[in-house]
């Protein structure tokens, strides 16, 4: 099972993790860990439910501004900050999910896309936004006494709750529960007929996906200081189906290194792109589900797998 | 191959998904014949005619329709070389009135018979024409997918279970038809659970078995292989 | 046509599954149209009649992945006519289906585990190891050695030949030990050889249970089966034992014409009916 | 007395090349920040030390705004971010500047808090602010005597402050405020908005929006026959670039403010003309801004002798600043107050050239079109 | 004068009139996206894109050839629908077989290309086209004034969605259309050429769209923005819808458009977002949507 073959990178993915600032900004780290998370919950639907949601910002955002709100004007200590941002998502996602997942395929992608820039306009039009400007300085605070304010304080904590986050997720797919999602995605009649209300795993997956969506926003909004209309914007929903799509869907990993690249990419076309960076965003994608659908871990386990002379599920 | 050689269908593999229905199908069917499939419930006799339609998943082997390798053309194309197919189900389709089911295949071949005809031949259909094709009565919807392609004027009709559903006057009229057709020298493909039904029209008999062709059975022989047909068919 | 439920004299089981006026309608078309049918406790009970006949349906309608259009269902006295799906196989109703239906990319094992955890009751608990399955693997392997299937535990569902699908469907089932099981063309697309393994197989496990099937193969039917009723354009032709039903005229007519003994009769009789064959109707 | 640091005199343009701000900053600014150093010397050195330009796309989000900024000051040795288009981004990089100690000078970005709330030390807001065109407008308009207002404003935070910033400014001088009709945003229709303020008979029919919003509301205006008629309409916000869009046969008789026009006297001209040949466009205030901004930082450097931030801050705000294109002081709380143009859009015939868009109808003086110290929410500012 | 709610009956007879104009937008767009649907089993996200390049085309052959809007009026749609021809050919036809959702990503990434290769080349302000001269001015419809082009985009989307309702519901080729719906296989084992089908029907489908764009073009900014929030709206519309019937889509399009226009009376501020909540409600009561059934 994955869990014995794919150990060992977590092992030297958490040794990475601690060392990596050193090396690299921790900030840009934290953001790519942020994302990743984000791309984790998305996959933890799309990979391990076979649900496509095409709103998932509207979780990201809102916990972003949430948190945001939470630490600035009510002046929570951080820890609550964070888990009213998570907690929030969960909310909205129960919401969402349960009028979503009344419908299936494609229309389940449209719905949630529709819900979400329902959310996307009521968090443009509230005051407690300041819209265009985004809301904006805020404090970090402690945490134990520490500072996190100090960046390499943040990136640990960052590290510990990614670290975690990825975990759950994990632990959620080789669960109980997460073997039935399984048997979901493979054959939902027959899931049915053996007894199981699957209205109920599917929402409750929804749920923690749009949680975990959630906690990575709130960070995010902990690392940058601030929350922008950006991260509930429906171009997010699509990146975040670009870096799952493009790092493999339906893989531990996959979306981890997908989220990096694009990161990566983006900070990097920034300066050398120009006016031609949705341009590529959009090739990314389009050559991704023409000639590269297991993405890139996906290709590299199948590759792997080949080698050792194991047959591709 | 012998010029009056319509149909030869050789080594024909088919499959459904993973599971193997036509183990190797051999026969041939001259111009201007009747042939029949028999076989049980589930012997592959569908899957036979769906195969050489293009109509399954995977198939291999070869499928001659006179003279022309067929097994790798797209379904439009095999109808265009003039072949005809009612299928077991029917496929009347709900979002067409009848006379749009009747007009739907495009003629492929000179000397179809004319919608006249047709509604003569099956005055019912006239009678329900602009009513939505699948509340038309089983029986009808079964004239409704023979007649559809007797306009088309295809040579080689491959005809799935027509008799079934039928009222028996219907049932003698459809073998009049057949007859008919006979006598205008169409080629037809007939599959059967209804032996009386069969027996009388077919040249030969040809008995499916778990996708493969067990025995052939010409018209004359009919009565002394009775018992071997019994084994094969009964139970 | 309607076929009479023979009186229920001193030694018959009680009845476990009853409906009564059971209709289904599809946009207009009748499938299945007021089905009186009784399955008696510890029986095996076929369900036959021609392709369209309205079997699957009524599976369907039985295990409530239909809403029937009119009619009750009752099982083990309770009415069912409006529980959910889930709901029905939790009480012990649990039907396997015309097309293989396995999980294709789960293990052989991890196939019927699905099936076992729902007894633990953890299935909601996203928290909890995987491992904590494992005791379940027991149960597994037993329940694939009574299919046969023991040596291919680890193999995936996709790449078991067709016949064996159906077995571990079989096994799949049996895990959640229901008492009344439905088998929609348990022998279909099989060889032989598999029939046999699987007459064998059902015989063994209708042990403690009823069973309730559709099937095409007499030879099933007249191996195995203590009652039988046939449909026929969605109503009920004939019940009975395999000895009853096939000398019933109508029956011969409708389902077992071609066997019937006056083979070379010249009179053209009433043909059996057939639809959309159900492999392409359910789904 | 430091030097300058690393041996470098960097300036970084964070701008929007790609998205929907691009028109009238982009690829474009970056070339005005290079005509500056060329400008400032021929062999583009100050003390000695190389100055370099380097730009960057932000792609209106703001942490990539904010990430690059961070590599830029602390990995390329960039020592001032100009242009910052996107309020929310330009607010982001502010803190960032502050934090790493160096300059950010904001010439894209309309959001008063960048100088109000939300101000700090090293950041210089160089050429407008939502607050001074919406109160520097309404005052010059209704001067003119159009009394009665109605408001067509966008429905969030940006669009909600100018409606109160003009209003204020409205009533305070005898005018009145007859309606507001508020849109989503953005908005792809405004006919029924429209049709609402036609039949106010409000002189003045302001919109409160931006970009994309304005424009299409102006186009729609022109089809309902508002344009021309006696009724004006008031964008608050609105570049030549979108003028150019437009076209004068839509957007003729508009009245708006901007910092900056090309074609206000010979001074302008010049540096114009020589923008058009290397952008085949004229240059919006935002552009004109950026060279400003940094070439007055390269004379602050230069007159100091370093880039250290503080030093070079100190300088710019206590000294007038005039450069031809802009003329004025930069206050404690950063924002650089200078006059402001009221300016009408020409009908096409009175047009002589391409791009000869506007009439200056008059000046706003610097204390009209910012928001007064006395009021402002600034920590810098002492009272 | 008469009034509902305190709002002028004139008032609110001219907001219907409006919310009729854009709900014929949403009518042509929803249109096409249902009939793809139907056919290629594919959520259509270039629709949106192919729009904008309906009114970008329009302004190009103005402003490069001088062709003006009458001619754009045939041409544009059928250089989008040739457009649309390349893509079905050169892309769409690799995912049919794949799970239907790969088709709504690529098409999502070919949105991204193809917006952001006409920002990056034309800008993102839009480009000026004026109201064709025959078409200016105003009818005085008593209660209101209705701009004379307003009138014809609602005449002319209501004429394309009859004539597309004629087409696929009374002549042979909508016959072979419905038939190739219903079941492809079929179908084509009876003759029709249905590969052949699907090309034309996508071709004809992204027509329509670039047709919206033409009709757009005069009325808003010809930008490369113009098409990607109205589409996420036409999504809302088609989940109403329900992708049922080809009337059903028209009628849903116009009846939101309606919707919209009446909340622009009472809380303008919900007008971007009623559409979704109406959503929301019809998705609670009716699953399948107001015209759908399962699919
Ligand atoms: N769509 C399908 N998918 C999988 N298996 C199928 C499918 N259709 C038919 N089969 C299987 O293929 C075998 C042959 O089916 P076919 O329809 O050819 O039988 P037949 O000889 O026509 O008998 P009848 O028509 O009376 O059912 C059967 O075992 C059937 O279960
Ligand atoms: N979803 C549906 N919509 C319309 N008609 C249906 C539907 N499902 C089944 N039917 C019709 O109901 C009738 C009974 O179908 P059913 O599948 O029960 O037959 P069956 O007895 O199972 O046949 P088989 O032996 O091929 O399985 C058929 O004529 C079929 O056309
Ligand atoms: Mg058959
Ligand atoms: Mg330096």
């Amino acid at each position: 099972m994955m869990r014995t073959k794919l150990s060992w990178p977590s092992v030297a993915g958490v040794a990475l993790l601690l060392v990596a600032p050193a090396v690299v900004y921790p900030v840009l780290v934290m953001k790519v860990l942020c994302f990743a998370l984000f791309a984790c919950a998305f996959n933890l639907l799309l990979g391990f439910t076979g649900l496509l949601s095409f709103g998932h910002a509207a979780f990201l955002g809102t916990a972003a501004y949430l948190t945001g709100h939470a630490l600035k004007v009510w002046e929570v200590p951080t820890l609550v900050g964070l888990i009213l941002g998570t907690v929030g998502a969960a909310a909205l996602g129960w919401v969402i999910g349960s009028l979503a997942i009344r419908r299936q395929g494609i229309y389940f992608a449209m719905v949630t896309l529709a819900l979400a820039q329902l959310v996307f306009f009521v968090l443009m039009q509230a005051p407690f936004t300041h819209g265009d400007d985004g809301l904006q300085g805020v404090p970090r605070g402690t945490l134990f006494g520490i500072d996190l304010t100090n960046d390499y304080a943040l990136y640990y904590l960052v590290v510990a709750l990614f670290v975690g986050a990825f975990w759950l997720i994990r632990r959620t797919i080789d669960s109980p529960f997460g073997q039935i999602l399984k048997a979901i995605r493979e054959n939902e009649p027959r899931v049915v007929s053996l007894g199981y209300d699957v209205a109920r795993y599917k929402l409750i997956a929804f749920v923690l996906s749009a949680a975990l969506a959630g906690l990575a926003g709130a960070t995010k909004t902990l690392v940058f200081n601030f929350a922008t209309l950006g991260d509930a914007h429906w171009h997010m929903s699509g990146e975040v189906v670009l870096m799952t799509l493009l790092g493999g869907m339906g893989t531990v990993f996959g979306p981890v290194v997908g989220a990096a690249l694009i990161v990566t990419l983006q900070n990097e076309l920034a300066v050398v792109a120009g006016s031609l960076v949705t341009v590529i965003m959009g090739a990314i994608f389009v050559v991704c589900v023409l000639a590269f659908r297991r993405g890139i871990v996906g290709e590299g386990i199948a590759l792997y797998r080949r080698m050792i002379g194991e047959k591709v599920g | 191959m012998s010029p009056t050689e319509y149909l030869r269908v050789s080594d024909l593999h088919a499959f459904y998904g993973e599971s193997h229905i036509l183990h190797g199908i051999d026969f041939t069917v001259r111009r201007g014949e009747c042939v029949t499939l028999l076989g049980r419930n589930g012997a592959g006799r569908t899957t036979t005619l769906r195969a050489i339609m293009g109509l399954t998943g995977k198939r291999t082997g070869s499928i001659m329709l006179n003279g022309r390798e067929a097994i790798n053309l797209p379904p439009h194309r095999i109808t265009q070389l003039g072949v005809g197919y009612c299928p077991e189900e029917r496929g009347i389709y709900a979002g067409l009135s009848t006379e749009e089911n009747l007009l739907l295949p495009p003629v492929v071949g000179s000397g179809g018979m004319s919608v006249d005809e047709i509604y003569a031949m099956f005055p019912n259909l006239w009678e329900r024409r602009h009513s939505q094709g699948t509340k038309l009565s089983g029986g009808e919807q079964q004239m409704l997918a023979l007649a559809r392609i007797l306009r088309t004027g295809a040579r080689l009709l491959l005809l799935d279970e027509i008799s079934e559903g039928l009222a028996p006057v219907i049932v003698q009229k459809l073998a009049d038809v057949i007859r008919e057709l006979k006598q205008r020298d169409y080629t037809v493909l007939l599959v059967e659970q209804n032996f009386r039904f069969a027996a009388p029209l077919a040249d030969r008999m040809l008995v499916v078995e778990h996708g493969q062709i067990v025995a052939e059975i010409a018209q004359h022989e009919l009565r002394q292989r009775k018992d071997m047909l019994q084994e094969l068919l009964g139970v | 046509m309607q076929g009479q439920p023979l009186p229920g004299d001193a030694h018959d089981p009680p009845p476990i599954l009853e409906t009564r006026g059971l209709v289904k309608e599809f946009r207009g078309f009748i499938a299945v149209n007021g089905v009186d049918l009784t399955v008696r406790r510890g029986h095996i009970h076929a369900l036959i009649g021609p392709n369209g006949a309205g079997k699957t349906t009524c599976f369907n309608l039985l295990t409530k992945f239909l809403e029937p259009t009119r009619g009750t269902i009752r099982f083990k006295g309770e009415d069912i006519t409006r529980a959910a799906p889930q709901a029905v196989a939790r009480r012990g109703m649990v039907r396997s289906f015309q097309i293989s239906s396995v999980f294709p990319h789960l293990s052989v094992r991890d196939n019927v585990r699905v099936a076992l955890q729902r007894e633990l009751g953890t299935s909601f608990h996203f928290w909890k190891s995987g491992r904590t399955l494992d005791s379940l693997d027991a149960r597994a392997m037993e329940l694939l050695e009574s299919v046969g299937l023991e040596k291919f535990a680890t193999m995936v569902a996709v790449e078991l030949p067709y016949g064996r699908k159906r077995a571990l469907e079989l096994a799949t089932t049996l895990a959640l030990d229901p008492e009344l099981m439905l088998l929609d063309e348990p022998t279909q697309g099989m060889g032989h050889e598999d029939v046999d393994r699987v007459m064998e197989l059902i015989k063994q496990v209708s042990a403690n249970r009823t069973i309730l099937m559709v099937e095409h193969n007499m030879k099933v039917v007249a191996g195995i089966c203590d009652r039988i009723t046939v449909l026929a354009r969605g109503a009920v032709l004939a019940e009975g034992d395999y000895a009853t039903v096939s000398a019933n005229p109508a029956v011969i007519e409708a389902y077992m014409g071609a066997e019937s003994e006056d083979l070379f009769g010249e009179e053209p009789t009433q043909a059996t009916s057939t639809r959309v064959p159900a492999t392409e109707v359910v789904s | 007395q430091q030097k300058i640091s690393d041996d470098v005199v960097k300036v970084g343009v964070l701008t929007d090349m790609s998205g929907i701000y691009s028109d009238f900053t982009g690829t474009a600014s970056a070339i005005a920040a290079q005509m500056a150093v060329e400008d400032f010397s021929k062999d583009a050195t100050v003390h000695g030390k190389k100055i370099e330009v380097v730009s960057a796309d932000h792609q209106n989000k703001a942490d990539i705004g904010a990430e690059r900024a961070r590599a830029w000051f602390d990995r390329d040795k960039v020592d001032v971010i100009v242009e910052l288009v996107n309020t929310s981004v330009a607010l982001a990089v502010m803190d960032v500047a502050a934090q790493k100690n160096k300059l950010a000078l904001v010439s894209g970005a309309a959001s008063l808090p960048i100088t109000n709330e939300r101000c700090n030390a090293n950041t210089v807001h160089w050429v407008y602010d939502s607050y001074g065109l919406a109160s520097g407008t309404a005052k010059a308009v209704v001067g003119s005597g159009k009394k009665n207002w109605f408001f067509i404003a966008a429905d969030y935070a940006a669009g909600a402050a100018m409606t109160n910033d003009a209003s204020r400014v409205v009533t305070a001088n005898g005018g009145k405020v007859v309606g507001v009709a508020k849109h989503p945003f953005p908005t792809a229709d405004f006919s029924s908005f429209l049709l609402t303020a036609q039949s106010s008979k409000a002189d003045v029919i302001a919109l409160a929006n931006g970009g994309q919003d304005t424009i299409t509301a102006i186009k729609q205006a022109a089809e309902f026959g508002i344009t021309g008629s006696k009724q004006t309409i008031v964008p608050i916000v609105l570049f030549i670039n979108d003028v150019h869009a437009l076209g004068l046969k839509t957007a003729q008789g508009l009245t708006l403010t901007e910092g900056f026009y090309w074609n206000r006297d010979a001074k302008t001209r010049a540096w114009a003309r020589r923008f058009f040949e290397k952008t085949k466009k004229m240059p919006s205030m935002a552009q004109a801004g950026v060279y400003s901004s940094t070439l007055n930082f390269l004379k602050a450097v230069e007159k100091t002798g370093t880039d250290d931030a503080a030093t070079v801050m100190k300088y710019l705000k206590s000294n007038e600043i005039d450069d031809g294109l802009f003329k004025g002081k930069i206050r404690a709380d950063g924002k650089f107050a200078h006059d402001m143009l009221l300016l009408e859009v020409k009908k096409p015939a009175e047009s002589t050239e391409p791009w000869d868009y506007y009439h200056v109808r008059g000046i706003i003086p610097a204390e009209d079109a910012a928001l007064p110290l006395s009021e402002s929410r600034c920590s810098l500012v002492k009272r | 004068m008469t009034e509902i709610f305190g709002v002028p009956l004139q008032a609110l007879m001219g907001q219907l009139v409006l919310g009729l104009v854009n709900g014929s937008f949403y009518a042509v767009l929803s249109l096409g996206l249902a009939v793809i649907f139907g056919m290629l089993n594919i959520i259509n996200f270039t629709h949106g894109a192919l729009y904008m390049m309906g009114a970008m085309f329009t302004w190009m052959l103005l402003e490069y050839t001088g062709v003006g809007y009458w001619w754009s009026l045939l041409l544009a749609p059928v250089g989008v629908g040739l457009i649309g021809i390349l893509i079905e050919r050169v892309l769409l036809r690799h995912v049919y077989k794949l799970d239907h959702l790969y088709g709504l990503l690529l098409t999502f990434g070919l949105a991204l290309m193809i917006e952001g290769l006409f920002r990056h080349l034309y800008g993102a302000a839009g480009q000026p086209y004026a109201v064709p001269s025959q078409l200016t001015g105003a009818l005085d419809l008593g209660f209101m004034f209705l701009p004379k082009y307003r009138a014809w985009v609602i005449v002319a989307s209501l004429a394309v969605c009859l004539f597309t309702w004629y087409m696929i519901e009374k002549t042979r080729l909508g016959a072979y259309l419905r038939a190739a719906t219903e079941n492809a296989k079929l179908t084509q084992a009876l003759g029709i050429n249905v590969p052949l089908m699907v090309l034309l029907t996508y071709g004809f489908s992204v027509g329509l769209a670039g047709l919206a764009g033409v009709l757009a073009a005069p009325t808003t900014q010809v930008g490369p923005l113009m098409g990607s929030n109205l589409l996420i709206v036409v999504f809302a519309v088609v989940v109403i819808g329900g992708m049922g019937s080809i009337l059903g889509s028209v009628v849903t399009g116009l009846g939101l458009g309606l919707v919209e226009g009446l909340t622009k009376v009472f809380y303008a501020e919900a007008a971007s977002t009623v559409v979704f909540i109406a959503m929301a409600i019809v998705l609670m009561f009716r699953p399948a949507g107001l015209f759908g059934r399962e699919k």
